[in-house]
């Protein structure tokens, strides 16, 4: 099995989830109000909108589920936001 | 002038100002007051069904006057021509692109809440009457500048957007029943149906504390107005002018519009503040669905670092001294 | 009737029920109004003590009447019957298995806070005495109808649930020392102690924006219940109109028990809604500990989404026709 | 040395640290509030007790130690809550 | 002694104290309540501008009187005395090594702003006057101790200790702009500059519910204070009696000191409670960051479980009868 | 790609992101307000000040930069403070 880490600005979390959901996933893991730095903008959690927010989204699948997944993400959200994809090895079990 | 200054002045030194001050003052000094989230979306929540509800118990006292059709008629067209303004400025002027002139439109053509609710609270400590309904009127302004401003940019075509076309879903909602329209008219119904009983009973709650907690919630946003403030360079000369100037030619053209209307002293002051508050809470989320392509750094600081705290500050007295000036 | 109607709608167009209704509403236009959990956290507490320091200090001023002990008595009668009767239902004419019936029998059989509170709100809406003990009545109901479920399941025989033993002491300090019990009694002997010299240092904050604050959690309410009615498929025919039924006889049973117990109007109305309400913090928590193969769509919808919002709407005035009626 | 990653449902999270404790591990780290989706319901933070509401929980052991607590979650916890255990490879450093 | 007792008796019957109690209890029967930190931190923050404010308005009315220097001469002198006596009787009386008695010593230095408050709260009570710049002197002993107690450690000679000088940096931020200074002298110069006018507007929020929110900041605090005793063990017998002495030699100290100023009962009271008073928020965060050598589990314990619930409970009381007894 | 996991004292997380920026990572994320258990004391988030909570920092890099940063973070954060580093395998989709 994948792990996937998709860290991506929280105005776009609940369009990810629907993009999981439509594949089909047996499941996600959300946690909200992560802060970060990457190539842009610093983010944290003091802004009112919440547009300068990251939440980060654990999805363990198997590998083909993954790569599906990620390529919707490059081609649905990741183009137009800030964002990340991390994948690792993982053992589910249960 | 010495009518403004001393307005200004007046207004500077209220409690709500100066802890907006010293919330911004903090920041700087690299203070770690942390005033939590959670606290800053409910004082949001608190002001905007303390407002609703005062001003629907303001109309079922008074019935709907006449002025209210006219009213309406103003916060459309404002709602429609402010964004349009902005984004020819922002594109013949400022040589911008036209995705984030749309962006930085949509932000000038809607409204801010905190800046309405500071002229109300300028308004009060003046003893100057405006009509209830005026909160229904910000709640009308908060949406239509976003769908302007998308339409100007499908408008001078750029072929790149229209593949974002699922997000207009997501957009219609988030604009529709956004919170703010949903709490502002939600609240304004209530205290309509309510009448004057009902506000006996929330009266304690909802309008006595009003000025103190406004206090604290302007404390808070002079924190996070002053967090922006470091990302002033990327803003530029240019566009920290325009932050400056859009919100006087916004207030202007309302004070005129208002004139040609007859509204009273009180109504127009509103109209003119909510024309040139920008918003900072529902059109960066919009935006940032909507035209992702656009650079937030710009909008948010602008809005959030430059032309709010200008306009509790210097706008309101000013567009005040302006009203009485013009008679 | 007319007089059900009439308190009915007098009960509808308080801001308070009002909001509850706008929340519904709001989540079902999938508006993005968001009441931090911390806040939702923080006002149940500040009911909790409001209402226990403001019991205390009435016991303080008028003394432990005689009606105290048939008030202890009537408590535990309520919170040992009520869930048997919700069992008895539940199995025999809803066919439903043991473990299920015993979890929304502790539902039923134990008590919500809010429910109360918002029969205090419409009991000082109309000038109606009751006694400041009342309050600690609840906090003697919260518990006993969890263990009476429990002893049901086992009683009706299920091998599986003996396994969980180790979870019977996270139990038993879960319902003994329970928030909400320990704020009460905590707060009513509190107000006791104090008596009214204590209540003048904090009336400002604990009695004056009492019902305002309830406004607020009730707008919150409303959301959280608007987001379970989507579950309301899972429940099923059977189980919903359970959900509406059930308050209604516990509701007429008190009204009975009261009328023997001689009790006045205000105690009869503050009985009848505990018996009425159904738990949607305590008990859940509980019984997912307790009795976790029991499927909790079940049990929080019908709690939250249909049994809270039908009292507050329209059991509070129902009740209270009946009282009237039956004399 | 290996990573368990545990997630829960808040109202055992109190449990299953107890079990943790009582099999010695070195330590563990806490994520209160996770928000997911699994078989079963969606879970988020907006409701009023806890119970439908995620902990993540982090234990990095070795290998012998994670079997010894996933057998005693399976057996103690997983029968009757929803829950996912995840293990992976790691290095401790310090 | 009799004085004493009747008015310990009185504070330990006050709601705010009881709540204190209540939420001590609680935690130690392990009840479930938990007060979001959100809500904490929100209500640290509310204390520190209401009591700022207040000051600065009463100093608005009054003009500075000749007290002032005196005052602030005593501030500081308390500032570094008092740390400097908690780090002899540490190092020679306990055989602590030195970089727990500087850890130590920061804390008994510095102040507590919640005992401040509830001495503020007891002074009320008995409608005791003391000047409004007590809180700018509050604010003034914040940091000194704290310093000084690094400089102890220095003086004694500990090579480590040096190394972490990229520390001393953040430690000087965190110290002179650290959140309640800020907040403190921000608010008292508000205060200052709109006086009693600004006062009408903010008194419903920043002055009526303030005894009653202290209600719900002491229940807070009563289980924060009661989850640390049971880290009672590792601080041992003889740091548990110095959490109890120390303040009680502070408090004296100062008496005396005040004597020899002839402030007014109110000021020496107030001067007293802060020497007694022991921080719990500015000093760990900036102990754990100057010496993160020392063990937190000293400090915090002593400061929040033992010395916090003494001077709230009996050392206010106690320092008040030994001024009366005193003259 | 090496994934770097550091568990620290909330009171050190400003002066690890600074040394972090000193050392020019690509980005990090950071989940704030975590709970844990390890050899020291038990650290929750309900004390007022931040001085008993965890932050968890995640970053991801190349082999090289990671070893970098856990030898400026075992020099100047973790001989005196709690913590922990845990390295793993990843891999950076985008
Ligand atoms: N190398 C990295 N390691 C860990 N998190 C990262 C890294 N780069 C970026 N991130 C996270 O991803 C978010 C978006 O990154 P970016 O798209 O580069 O702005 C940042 O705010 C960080 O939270
Ligand atoms: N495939 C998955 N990947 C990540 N998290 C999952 C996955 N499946 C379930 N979860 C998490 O585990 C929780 C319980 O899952 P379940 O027991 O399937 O209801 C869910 O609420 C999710 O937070
Ligand atoms: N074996 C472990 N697995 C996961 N987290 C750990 C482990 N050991 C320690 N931690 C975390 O690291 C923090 C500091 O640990 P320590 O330095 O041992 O006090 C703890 O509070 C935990 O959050
Ligand atoms: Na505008
Ligand atoms: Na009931
Ligand atoms: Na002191």
């Amino acid at each position: 099995m994948k792990k996937l880490e998709i860290i991506i600005e929280s105005v776009e979390r609940r369009k990810v989830c629907r993009l999981l959901e439509e594949l089909n996933v047996n499941g996600y893991t959300i946690i909200n109000d992560v802060s970060g730095k990457g190539r842009q903008v610093t983010r944290n959690d003091s802004e009112l909108s919440d547009i300068m927010k990251n939440s980060l989204i654990i999805v363990v699948e198997s590998e083909e589920v993954i790569n599906k997944i990620i390529d919707v993400l490059k081609k649905e959200v990741l183009n137009y936001y800030s964002g990340k994809l991390f994948v690792s090895d993982i053992n589910m079990i249960v | 002038m010495t009518e403004f200054i001393s307005n200004a002045v007046q207004n500077l030194t209220t409690p709500m100002i100066l802890f907006f001050v010293l919330g911004f003052i903090s920041t700087i000094l690299k203070s770690d007051i942390e005033i939590p989230q959670a606290i800053s979306k409910i004082l949001a929540i608190y002001f905007m069904i303390a407002i609703g509800f005062k001003g629907g118990v303001e109309i079922s006292k008074t019935g709907i006057s006449s002025g209210l059709y006219d009213s309406i008629l103003s916060s459309i067209l404002i709602g429609i021509i402010t964004p349009l303004i902005a984004f020819l400025i922002l594109k013949y002027i400022g040589k911008l692109d036209n995705v984030n002139c749309a962006a930085i439109s949509a932000h000038y053509g809607s409204v801010s809440v905190v800046t309405f609710v500071t002229a109300i609270s300028f308004l009060n400590g003046k003893s100057i009457e405006y009509h209830g309904y005026m909160v229904g009127m910000m709640a009308l302004m908060e949406s239509p500048a976003i769908f302007v401003s998308i339409l100007l940019v499908r408008v001078f075509g750029s072929q790149k957007i229209s593949a974002l076309k699922s997000n207009y879903v997501d957009l219609l909602k988030e604009s529709l029943f956004n919170s703010s329209v949903v709490l502002l008219f939600g609240s304004l119904i209530i205290g309509i149906v309510v009448g004057e009983i009902g506000m006996t009973t929330v009266k304690p709650f909802l309008v006595d504390p009003f000025n103190g907690v406004l206090t604290l919630f302007l404390l808070d946003m002079g924190m996070i107005a002053g967090q922006r403030i470091n990302e002033f360079k990327k803003v530029g000369l240019f566009l920290g002018f325009f932050a400056l100037i859009m919100p006087i030619i916004n207030a202007i053209g309302s004070i005129i519009l208002c004139g040609l209307m007859k509204f009273s002293i009180g109504d127009t002051l509103l109209f003119s503040v909510l024309a040139a508050s920008s918003s900072y809470i529902a059109a960066p989320a919009a935006v940032r669905i909507a035209l992702p392509q656009a650079n937030p750094a710009y909008y948010i600081t602008m809005s959030l670092a430059i032309t709010f705290p200008f306009n509790i500050m210097f706008g309101i007295p000013l567009y005040y001294s302006i009203i009485i000036f013009l008679g």
